[in-house]
Parts: structure tokens; C-alpha cells; sequence
């Protein structure tokens, strides 16, 4: 043997785990919170618009523009809205946090699913609460039967 | 002289430490004494392994202590039970310690956060082992702590967890393959060790005021054994090849039940627990060697005992060559909460039903009661009556001794915490005050010759074809009973087969993680300490505990109520034992106890 | 007879027929390979062995280059660890007769730990992970005997006490797997066994230890660790546990 | 008995095999089981149906934007590729959904991971049977809708 020895093969510790804000409890205490009322209003949804009368072919502006008459579907889909927006976008961050192995990357995709959240959430909040169920210019027959007419 | 060489230098390739303690090994007796000594000293534990691997763990069925949490017991039985066991081979001052010592050592491994199983109040529960008893052999008393059956398990694991709170400094998988000793005062004192770190082959010199051993055991010597693949005895072995003596090194003990043809221990505590042993026919056996405590009588017995049935034609099987340990009656649940590891070996390994099935077992070779001889504060001898100063040993590797012939179970748990403690104890007041052992110059030099020699041998011989030679004919000659002749036998081949260990060569040329490497220097070790364990036996002209010569069918007080003491001189190369091998005799220390016939 | 009654072995596996036994082995050395490669042996092998017998006699026989650890040899040291066929035992404790002989054995390194050699991986983070969870009884009271607990109460964390730290579970975790941050089914395991133990004051420690970003609510339920625990543990039962006590703000 | 557990030492190679080999790839894929696949799957589909949600707010939208315009997306809706589509989205998010309570009922009951085999396979089960009740209606709605009925 030499004095030339071959490096240590024993890598050093990964660095140290980060710090910050811890997001994973509350986060995981939601997963579950919110999955269990998306189950209601998801199969609800998804059984009102495709399975219940004529299934996806009923589905048209009056059929929406029906349903948000009440405020009933209002909070429905608001709820909805909130819950699985918020929900996905947690989800989605875990996978980034899983895979995303670039620093530098795994901040472009968080930032990226933070924006697009709040954006969407804002954009279908505003959808649901100022819908206009009989905006003008319309054709009577694609507007709800209760609209007066023009 | 090298004398001191700063922590951290690497010259010519070998790393140079300082710590004024170095241990050898984290088993359990390591361990304990780096919890005694990591707090007061600079203390470093050098290991083969990584700690939680060493074999402490595979220990099942307890640890004695005169508790009395679940019914009258103390520590003068439990003293009287260890010398009688030993077949009053025992030093009894040491056995008295033992047994006293035991009782704090159960308690500092609870307070540690040992979880010990518990009576219905609260407290440590015990049971049944054997040879363990009241009123001096009265009837078997509850003396073993435990935690279900893997007490040597939960050992292991709560010794490191300590050593994790303290912050202990393990070096893990670095081999000690050799002692460097230097002059201090005309004395020989050990200055420190050389191992070889296994993931990059570097080697290391560990520079230390005092030395630990607690390398473990050597039961690879023998084939089928309930021993680990790395109870290569490595540590005995340096302090053999350092020319200090080796103390009773025939005594070896084979346990009455491993698994047949596997040798994986199943513990006594399925005796404990009231398992049975059974011929072929059904019959409890053991009713006729030891009427008062059958099952439970001493390993050395019950194994003979054992043996006896298979050759007078009682065993089980096609070949008639194994026995049954039955725990059928047992509920499942007690077996379940009481022995659950050891009701899986037998399915997984043999998928027999313990709840149903009685499972086939024979005995293992499994502890050695010889080893690196000490006194009882844990200091190695260099002579009867000398030490040498600054070199401590501890464990299976140590001999105080408090197994004498044979050990009872539940002792040697108690043994490697007991004096494990006090090596640590002991270490840390002697470095307070000795000065350093200069290193002599390039101290890494003959084992790096000796890798070397090993690594570029180019000779016809594998390493595994040795070891099966040897390991075969221990099983065969050296075992439960031996002759002058079997003896003989197995001298002859050792011869043999040392000279053949000259001729090796090893597949694995490189650095890292050369296992080849690393187990042709264990075989060399096994060699040398077979060697010895036959050559020892073949002069013991009686039978005693462990040791029986079915020559000499008696216990023979008048000539041999005295320790081996074995000591490597003359040229160490040379072929027949007897040329190199010299034997001494060490009185027995008597206190309360005179030898009388052992009856069960 | 002759004097040795115990005539070499039990004969039993003796008689055992014998058979061959394809082993494909994941081989590296960073010495010689770029990458590692794949390498079959045949051996012919009995009724009882098991893998890591197989590895013995292709190490002992075949060639000696083979690197793998071991120790017991019966499934109580935590050393063998590997990918057998694609899941992650003990190779002490996993038999030939229980595995699809017709086709070949795939042997290969626990994956997420850095390989360091053919079976052979680096250990030390593994190690850390366990360390950074406090593995120590942490109790200020220092009693004069033993302190009581009942019979219930040193039941109630029994079964996390079994672990050997042999990483089978840790290194099964798909969530480990991806970027080795995460303190793994092990490391919580002993938490679990300490948070749990009547006598032991630190749970609250320990709970904000692995309420950390890396703690347990990275654990995805995917079972693999309960899978492949060769103690029986049943580790993600003991994770859900924790993670119910990390809630509910105490043991 | 005796004789019986002599033989267990005999046992050859069990003709039935619990560990099948796997592919060989540069490591081999690991073979989990239940736990691990339905954790896969539970990724796979959470991630489809978030994609699809960010679609499915932005047209939804346009019922406030653009009436008109909302009739033409949901028009497109109503081909059999996006009806196909729509079909897979709903075998996605059942199954994530009924997954989810099984993750929710391994986590908040002490009796959830030691079943949690069973809970796969309930899952499994109820799974095809939601989708068979429901595939049927949507294929034929998708017909229907394909050879032009008048509701559009
Ligand atoms: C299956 C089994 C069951 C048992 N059951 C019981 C029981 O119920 N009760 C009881 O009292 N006793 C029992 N025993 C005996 C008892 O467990 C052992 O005697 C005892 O654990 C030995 O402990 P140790 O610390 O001396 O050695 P070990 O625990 O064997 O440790 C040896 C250490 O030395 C290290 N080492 C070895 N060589 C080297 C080297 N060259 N360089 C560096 N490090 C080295 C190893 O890495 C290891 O850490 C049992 C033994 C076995 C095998
Ligand atoms: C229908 C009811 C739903 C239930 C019961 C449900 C339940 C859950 C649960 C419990 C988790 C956590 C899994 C874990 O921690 O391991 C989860 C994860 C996830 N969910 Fe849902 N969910 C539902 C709907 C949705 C919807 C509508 C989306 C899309 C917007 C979605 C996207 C995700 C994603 C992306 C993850 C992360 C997956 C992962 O980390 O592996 N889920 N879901
Ligand atoms: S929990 Fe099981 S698999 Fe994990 S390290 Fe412990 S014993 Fe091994
Ligand atoms: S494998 Fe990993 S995801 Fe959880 S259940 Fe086990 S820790
Ligand atoms: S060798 Fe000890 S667990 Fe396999």
C-alpha cells in the first residue's frame, strides 16, 4: 500500500433538512378533511351533469345557467371550487417536493402552482358568485326557460 | 520510536487516532464499558461490525439476577448455582460478584430503558432456567430477567441507544487485526491497535493508554454452532499470537438445543417456559439422567444426555439422529407473548408448527467459557498472578472466570454487563494517571505484511475449503464427547491444514469491502485458536462440565481442579502443537464451596 | 460406533434432493466498473438453504470477489438486507423452496442508500436518521429499583421494540427512494417505540422532531415497509400512530 | 407426527412459487404490493384529474364570459373522444376518491392498516362496480349524441 489511498467511497451526509413554515401537518390534516367532502360534491356533480336526465348531452348553458338559479348549486360549486382547487394544488406540491430534484426547478413548478390556484380560485369564485343567468344577447333558446324575454 | 503521532496523521498510508481508551468490539461487554468509560475518558470503540450487529443480539432467553420479584431467591444461590454449574471449576470471588453485581446490572440496564417484561405489579418479571435453583439445588427457581425471547436483542439495542446519548465514538466495520506492544519499565503494555477499515482498506493505528477487549467468541470453528459467520474469535486470537496465555480453552459449550442440522439456537427459555425434551418414542428423557431438575438441568448435562439417547438408538428421524423439543402442551398464547422469535425460526427454517409439531433439535456448539484470562477487575493476565497493565478484557473473549467448565444459561448476559462495567470503570481511573506508551516505529508494519502476503498469495488453496476441513472435524472429534483418539484426529488435520493455510490465495485483489481478504485472516485466527481448544483438551485427562473424555469418564479433583493456562512460545510457525504451544496450570479459587459430586 | 456420537450433522439435509439455482447478482465495483452489470452463477443448492447460503457458496466457490455483509445467519442482526426478486429481505431468512426456482433468482442492492459495493451499500445515513430521532429512554427521574410499569403499558409498544435496524423497510419507501431526505419508516419505528413507553418523558421532543417537513407526513401509506419488515413489524400501523399523537398533541 | 416434521426437512422446492422473478432492468422495479400500486395509481389519477380541473374551470368560465362561446366547448364535450375522455376521468376520480377513504380510514382507525388489504380490494370491487353502472349510460349517451340527436 501507498500513501496514495483511494478516496472515501462513504458519501457524507445529505445536508441538513430544510426549515421553514411546516406546511406537511396541516397540509395532511386537509388532504383528508376535504377529500371526505369532495366525495359528496364530486359524485354529486358528477351524477347530476352525467348521469341523472340525459347525461352530458343535457348539458348546455341553460342546463348551467338552471342550475345556478338557485343558490343551492351556487354554494355547491363554490365549495367544490375551493375544496378541490386547494386540494389538487397540495397534492401537486407534494409530488414536486417528491420529484423535482433542482432547486431552482422545483421553485419554478411550486410558484407555478401557487399563481395558477389563486388565478383559477379567483377566476371560478367570480364565475359562480356574479353568474348573470340571462346575459343579454342571447338567443332565447339557449337561455334558460325562466329568462324573460329580451 | 515513533512514540506519539498526532490524532488525524496519515503517513505512508496508515491513519494514526489518539483516545486514551480504545474497545475492541460493541457487543454487549463493549458497549457496556464504553458507557462506563465514553463519560470520563477520550474513548473510541472499534468494531467489525456495526454495533447493533454484533451477536449479543441473538442472545434469547435472559439474564440472571436474584431479584426475588416473583419469588424467594438471593445471591448466595445464585452463587452456589454458578460454582456448581462450572462443576466448581469457577473462581468463586469472581462468581460471588457476579451474582451480587447482578442485581444492579439488571436495574442500570431498566433505568437505561431496557424493556424488561413485567409481573403483574409492575416489576421485572423472571423465570426458569437451568440449573439456576433455590436453597442450594432445592428446586428451579425464577432468576432470569427477560424481555420475551430476544432479552440479548433488547440488550444490544439499549446499550447503543446509550452510547447514541452519550455520543460515543464508534468506528464501524474496522477490523483490529493486530496489538501493538512496547517496553514501559521492562513490562509489555499494550500501546495501542492496528485495524483495517473495510470499505477503503486504509489501515488504521489506534494509539491508547489502556486497550479493551470484547471481541465475542470463536464458535466458527465448529460447524454447526448457534454462532455468528464473524464469531471468528479475533481478538483471543491477538492476544495468543502476543504470546499472553489463553485459560481453558477446552471447555466449549454445546447447547442442547439448536435446530437440528441448522444449529440456530432455540432458547432454554423454552424449557424455561416448560418445553420437553423427547426421544423418538415420546419419552421425557431427561427424567432419567436428573430426576430433580430434568429438563432443566445444566446445559453440559442435558446435552450429554442428549447424545447419549441418539447413540444408544433413541433418536428421531429416518436416520434416527435428532430429538424432540416439545411445547405442543404450552398455550399458544403464552407462546406467542413468551417465545414468539423462536417458534418462527422453527417455521421459517424448518416450517415445522411448533403448536402443533414437537420440532427436531440437536445440540450446538455455542459458548466459550475459555478465553483471554482476567481477574475480576477485568485486568488481562500475563501470567497466574501477574497483569498487564492497561490491557482489560471483557465478554465471551474474556475468562474471569465465573462459568468455570460450563456455563449456566442467563450468565453470560450478566457476565458481559458485569464486567464489561468494570473493565469501563476500571479503564477510565487508569489512564487518569498512566502515561502514553510510545508507539514503537511503523507499529502497522506486520499486519501490513501480513495483508500483503495474503492478498498477493498466489497458492492453490481456498480459504473456504480450509475452514470446511477444520470445521468439520471439530464437529466431528473436539465436540461433546472426545477421546485421545478424536483428538488426535483433529491435531493431526489442524497440522495439515495450518501448513495448507500457508499455500491460500484469495480471489478479491482490491480495497474496498474485500471480504475475501478479511475472512482468510479469520480463518488464520480460527486455526490457531482450534489449535489450541484441542490441544488443551487432549491434556486434560478428566471430564468436567463441558469437557468429557470418554477416556477419563471422572472428575478428577486431586490432578485437575485447576485452570489451563495456555501460552503461545517457541516458534510459532512450527508444525506440531506441542512445539509451540506450552501449557500452564492456575489454581481454583475456593472460598465457600468444596468441590462435591454434581447431582441434579 | 465411533466416540463421536453426533456423526457430522443431522443426516436429514443430506438426503434432501438437491437442485440448481440460477442466481442473477447486481455487481459493482467502483474500483474496475464504470456501471453496474448484472452476473449469473448456478449452484447447486438443498432443500433448506437459503439465499444467503447461495451467496456463500458462489463467494466460497465461485468467486470470491462477491461482496455482500452477514452475520447471524438468522434473521436477529439486521446485516443482509437486499433486493431479492424485486423485494427487499433478509437473505438469511428468505429459502430457496419458497422462491420460483424455474426461473432465476435477481439479487441486487437495497435501493436509495449510496451503493458501495455489489451488496453492499453505505449505511451511515441510514444510521443518521435513526440518531436524529433521540433512539434514548430520556427520563429525569433516576429510581432506587426498577420503575413500575404494567404489564399493558410495556405492551403498548412491544412490537416496535423487534426492530433490527436492518433498513428493509427504509429502503423499500417509494417516498425515500426519491430523494433520501425523508427520516423512513425505520427511524419512526424507534421513535414509536420510545413515544410510547410509559417510562419515558421525551415523547413531546421526539413528536416535533418528526412533525419536521421530512417527518412522517411524508409517508404515503404505500405499505411497502410493512411488506418487507422481516421482524413482522407492522410498520405503518406504528407511522399512523405517530402521526395520530403528533394531532392529538401527546401520546 | 413425528415422522411428519422429519419430512418438513425433506420439503423439495414448493411447486407454487410466492416470489416471482422480475424483469430484468438496470435495477430491477420493485414488486410492491396493494399498498404500493394503489398508491401509484392514487398518483397517477390525482395528477390527471387536477390537469383536467385547471381545464375544466377555464371553460366553465366562459359561462359567465361568453354564454356562446361555453355552448361551443361543451359542444365539444359531447364528441365521442372528449365523451371517451370524460369516461376516463370518471374511472380516475372514482377511484381516487374511493382510495382516498381508504387512506382516510388507515389513518384514523386503529384497525385501517392491518386491513388494509381487504380495504383495497372493497375498493377495487366497488370500483368497477360504480364504473360499470356507469360506462353504459355514458357510452350510450355518447352514441346517441354521435348519430345527432335533437337535444343539442
Ligand atoms: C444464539 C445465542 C443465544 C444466547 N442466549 C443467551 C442467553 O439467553 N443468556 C445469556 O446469558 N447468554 C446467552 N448467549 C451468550 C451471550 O449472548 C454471548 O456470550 C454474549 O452476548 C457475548 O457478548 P460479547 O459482548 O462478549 O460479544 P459479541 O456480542 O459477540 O460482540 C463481539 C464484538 O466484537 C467485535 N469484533 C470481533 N472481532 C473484531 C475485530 N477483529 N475487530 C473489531 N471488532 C471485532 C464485533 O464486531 C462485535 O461487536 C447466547 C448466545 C448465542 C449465540
Ligand atoms: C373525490 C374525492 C377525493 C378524495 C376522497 C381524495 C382524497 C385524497 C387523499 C386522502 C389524498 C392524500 C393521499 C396521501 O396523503 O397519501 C389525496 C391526494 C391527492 N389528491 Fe385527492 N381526493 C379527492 C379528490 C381529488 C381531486 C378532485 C383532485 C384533483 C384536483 C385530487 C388530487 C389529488 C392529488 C394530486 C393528490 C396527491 C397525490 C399524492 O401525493 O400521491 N384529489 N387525495
Ligand atoms: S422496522 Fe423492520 S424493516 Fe425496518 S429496520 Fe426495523 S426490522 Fe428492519
Ligand atoms: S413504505 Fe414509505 S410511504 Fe409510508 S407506509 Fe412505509 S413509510
Ligand atoms: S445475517 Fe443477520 S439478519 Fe441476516
Amino acid at each position: 500500500m501507498s500513501t496514495e489511498t483511494i478516496p472515501t467511497p462513504r458519501s457524507s451526509y445529505a445536508p441538513p433538512r430544510t426549515r421553514g413554515v411546516n406546511w406537511e401537518k396541516w397540509g395532511w390534516m386537509y388532504m383528508r378533511i376535504s377529500g371526505l367532502f369532495l366525495v359528496i360534491l364530486i359524485f354529486g356533480h358528477l351524477f347530476v351533469n352525467l348521469v341523472a336526465g340525459d347525461g352530458v348531452r343535457a348539458i348546455d348553458f341553460a342546463f348551467v345557467a338552471g342550475k345556478y338559479s338557485t343558490p343551492f348549486w351556487k354554494v355547491w360549486d363554490f365549495a367544490m371550487l375551493w375544496l378541490a382547487l386547494i386540494h389538487g394544488a397540495n397534492g401537486m406540491r407534494t409530488l414536486v417536493n417528491d420529484y423535482a430534484r433542482k432547486p431552482l426547478l422545483r421553485r419554478v413548478f411550486l410558484v407555478a402552482i401557487l399563481v395558477s390556484t389563486i388565478l383559477l380560485i379567483l377566476l371560478g369564485s367570480l364565475v359562480i358568485t356574479t353568474f348573470d343567468p340571462c346575459p343579454a344577447g342571447m338567443a332565447a333558446s339557449a337561455l334558460p326557460s325562466f329568462c324573460p324575454a329580451p | 520510536m515513533a512514540d506519539m503521532i498526532e490524532d488525524g496523521t496519515v503517513i505512508d498510508g496508515v491513519h494514526y487516532h489518539q483516545h486514551d481508551i480504545v474497545i475492541v468490539g460493541a457487543g454487549g461487554a463493549g458497549m457496556r464499558a464504553a458507557i462506563e468509560a465514553g463519560p470520563n475518558a477520550r474513548t473510541a470503540v472499534v468494531s467489525k461490525l456495526y454495533p447493533t450487529r454484533s451477536h449479543t443480539g441473538a442472545a434469547q432467553g435472559g439474564m440472571a439476577a436474584a431479584l426475588a420479584n416473583v419469588e424467594e431467591d438471593n445471591w448466595e444461590w445464585h452463587t452456589y448455582d454458578t460454582v456448581k454449574g462450572g462443576d466448581y471449576l469457577v473462581d468463586q470471588d469472581a462468581a460471588e460478584i457476579l451474582a451480587k453485581e447482578a442485581i444492579d446490572a439488571v436495574l442500570d440496564l431498566e433505568n437505561m430503558g431496557l424493556p424488561f417484561n413485567r409481573t403483574a405489579d409492575g416489576k421485572i418479571d423472571q423465570r426458569r432456567f437451568g440449573g439456576h435453583t433455590r436453597e442450594h439445588g432445592a428446586a428451579p427457581v425464577r432468576r432470569a430477567c427477560y424481555a420475551a425471547d430476544r432479552t440479548g436483542h433488547m440488550i444490544l439495542q439499549t446499550l447503543f441507544q446509550n452510547c447514541v446519548k452519550l455520543g460515543i465514538n464508534f468506528f464501524n466495520e474496522y477490523y483490529v487485526l493486530d496489538m501493538v506492544m512496547a517496553e514501559v519499565d521492562g513490562k509489555k503494555q499494550p500501546a495501542g491497535v492496528v485495524a483495517y477499515e473495510l470499505a477503503t482498506g486504509d489501515l488504521h493505528v489506534f494509539q491508547a493508554k489502556a486497550v479493551i477487549f470484547a471481541t465475542g467468541g470463536f464458535g466458527k470453528i465448529y460447524k454447526t454452532t448457534s454462532n455468528a459467520h464473524t464469531l471468528t474469535g479475533d481478538g483471543v486470537g491477538i492476544i495468543w499470537r502476543k504470546g499472553l496465555p489463553l485459560e481453558d480453552m477446552e471447555f466449549y459449550q454445546f447447547h442442547p438445543t439448536g435446530l437440528a442440522g441448522l444449529g440456530i439456537l432455540l432458547s432454554e427459555a423454552a424449557r424455561g417456559e416448560g418445553a420437553i425434551l423427547r426421544n423418538a418414542s415420546g419419552e421425557r428423557f431427561m427424567e432419567r439422567y436428573t430426576p430433580t431438575l430434568k429438563d432443566l438441568a445444566p446445559r453440559d448435562i442435558v446435552a450429554r444426555s442428549m447424545a447419549l439417547e441418539i447413540r444408544e438408538g433413541r433418536g428421531a428421524g429416518p436416520n434416527k439422529d435428532y430429538l424432540y423439543l416439545d411445547i405442543t402442551h404450552l398455550e399458544p398464547a403464552v407462546i406467542d407473548e413468551k417465545l414468539p422469535d423462536i417458534t418462527e425460526f422453527a417455521r421459517t427454517y424448518l416450517g415445522v408448527e411448533p403448536y402443533t409439531e414437537p420440532v427436531p433439535v440437536l445440540p450446538t456448539a455455542h459458548y466459550a467459557m475459555g478465553g483471554i484470562p482476567t481477574n475480576t477487575n477485568a485486568e488481562v493476565l500475563q501470567s497466574n498472578t501477574e497483569i498487564v497493565p492497561g490491557l482489560y478484557a471483557a465478554g465471551e473473549c474474556a475468562c474471569v472466570s465465573v462459568h468455570g467448565s460450563n456455563r449456566l444459561g442467563t450468565n453470560s448476559l450478566l457476565d458481559i454487563n458485569v464486567f464489561g462495567k468494570r473493565a469501563g470503570i476500571n479503564a477510565s481511573e487508569y489512564v487518569k494517571t498512566a502515561p502514553w506508551v510510545p508507539l514503537p516505529e511503523n507499529p502497522a508494519k506486520g499486519i501490513r505484511d501480513l495483508l500483503d502476503q495474503v492478498r498477493s498469495g498466489d497458492g492453490t488453496e481456498r480459504i473456504a475449503v480450509i475452514r470446511k476441513e477444520l470445521q468439520d472435524s471439530m464437529d466431528r472429534n473436539a465436540q461433546i464427547f472426545r477421546t485421545e483418539e478424536s483428538l488426535k484426529e483433529v491435531t493431526e488435520l489442524i497440522e495439515t491444514l495450518r501448513a495448507r493455510y500457508k499455500n491460500i490465495q484469495i480471489q478479491d485483489k482490491g480495497k474496498r469491502y474485500n471480504t475475501d481478504l478479511l475472512e482468510a485472516i479469520e480463518l488464520g485466527f480460527l486455526l490457531d485458536l482450534a489449535e489450541v481448544v484441542v490441544y488443551s483438551a487432549r491434556s486434560r485427562h478428566e471430564s468436567r462440565g463441558g469437557h468429557m473424555r470418554e477416556d477419563y469418564p471422572k472428575r478428577d479433583d486431586e490432578n485437575f481442579l485447576v485452570h489451563t493456562m495456555a501460552y503461545l512460545t517457541g516458534d510459532p510457525e512450527s508444525a506440531e502443537a506441542g512445539e509451540h504451544i506450552r501449557l500452564d496450570w492456575k489454581p481454583v479459587v475456593i472460598t465457600n464451596y468444596p468441590p462435591m459430586e454434581r447431582k441434579y | 460406533m465411533s466416540t463421536a456420537v453426533l456423526e457430522g450433522q443431522p443426516t436429514a439435509p443430506a438426503e434432501v434432493p438437491s437442485f440448481t439455482a440460477t442466481l442473477i447478482i447486481r455487481r459493482y465495483d467502483p474500483e474496475v466498473d464504470a456501471e453496474p452489470y448484472w452476473q449469473d452463477f448456478d449452484v447447486t443448492m438443498h432443500g433448506t438453504d437459503r439465499v444467503l447460503d447461495a451467496l456463500h457458496k458462489i463467494k466460497w466457490e465461485q468467486d470470491g470477489s462477491l461482496s455482500f455483509r452477514r452475520s447471524c445467519a438468522h434473521g436477529v442482526c439486521g446485516s443482509d438486507a437486499m433486493r431479492i426478486n424485486g423485494r427487499n429481505r433478509l437473505a438469511c431468512k428468505t429459502l430457496l423452496k419458497d422462491l420460483d426456482l424455474s426461473k432465476p433468482i435477481y439479487v441486487e442492492a437495497i435501493k436509495g442508500l449510496p451503493l458501495e459495493k455489489d451488496l453492499i451499500v453505505d449505511m451511515d445515513p441510514f444510521f443518521e436518521s435513526y440518531k436524529s430521532i433521540q433512539p434514548f429512554l430520556i427520563a429525569s427521574s433516576k429510581p432506587e429499583k426498577e420503575r413500575i410499569q404494567s404489564v399493558a403499558q410495556r405492551a403498548r409498544f412491544d412490537e416496535t421494540t423487534k426492530c433490527i435496524l436492518c433498513a428493509a423497510c427504509t429502503s423499500s419507501c417509494p417516498v425515500f427512494w426519491t430523494d433520501g431526505q425523508y427520516f423512513g419508516p425505520a427511524a419512526i419505528v424507534n421513535a414509536h417505540r420510545f413515544i410510547f413507553d410509559s417510562r419515558d418523558e421525551g415523547a413531546q421532543v421526539r413528536l416535533d422532531i418528526l412533525n419536521d417537513k421530512e417527518g412522517v407526513w411524508r409517508c404515503r401509506t404505500t405499505f411497502n415497509c410493512t411488506d418487507a419488515c422481516p421482524r413482522g413489524i407492522e410498520v405503518t400501523k406504528a407511522i399512523a400512530e405517530v402521526k395520530a399523537a403528533i394531532i392529538r398533541g401527546k401520546a | 407426527m413425528p415422522e411428519n416434521s422429519a419430512g418438513t426437512l425433506a420439503t423439495p422446492p414448493s411447486a407454487t412459487p410466492r416470489i416471482k422473478p422480475p424483469r430484468r432492468l438496470a435495477g430491477t422495479v420493485y414488486r410492491g404490493r396493494e399498498g404500493m400500486w394503489s398508491w401509484v395509481l392514487h398518483r397517477i389519477t390525482g395528477t390527471a384529474i387536477y390537469f383536467f380541473l385547471l381545464v375544466h374551470i377555464l371553460d366553465t368560465s366562459l359561462v359567465r364570459l361568453n354564454p356562446g362561446a361555453y355552448n361551443g366547448v361543451i359542444d365539444t364535450y359531447k364528441t365521442p373522444i372528449m365523451g371517451l375522455g370524460e369516461l376516463g376521468l370518471v374511472i380516475a376520480i372514482v377511484y381516487h376518491a374511493l382510495n382516498g377513504l381508504r387512506i382516510i380510514a388507515i389513518d384514523f382507525f386503529a384497525w385501517g392498516p392491518k386491513r388494509q388489504r381487504a380495504l383495497f380490494i372493497g375498493v377495487i370491487v366497488l370500483w368497477v362496480i360504480l364504473i360499470a353502472g356507469f360506462a353504459p349510460r355514458q357510452i350510450a349517451n355518447i352514441i346517441l349524441e354521435a348519430t345527432g340527436h335533437p337535444s343539442a
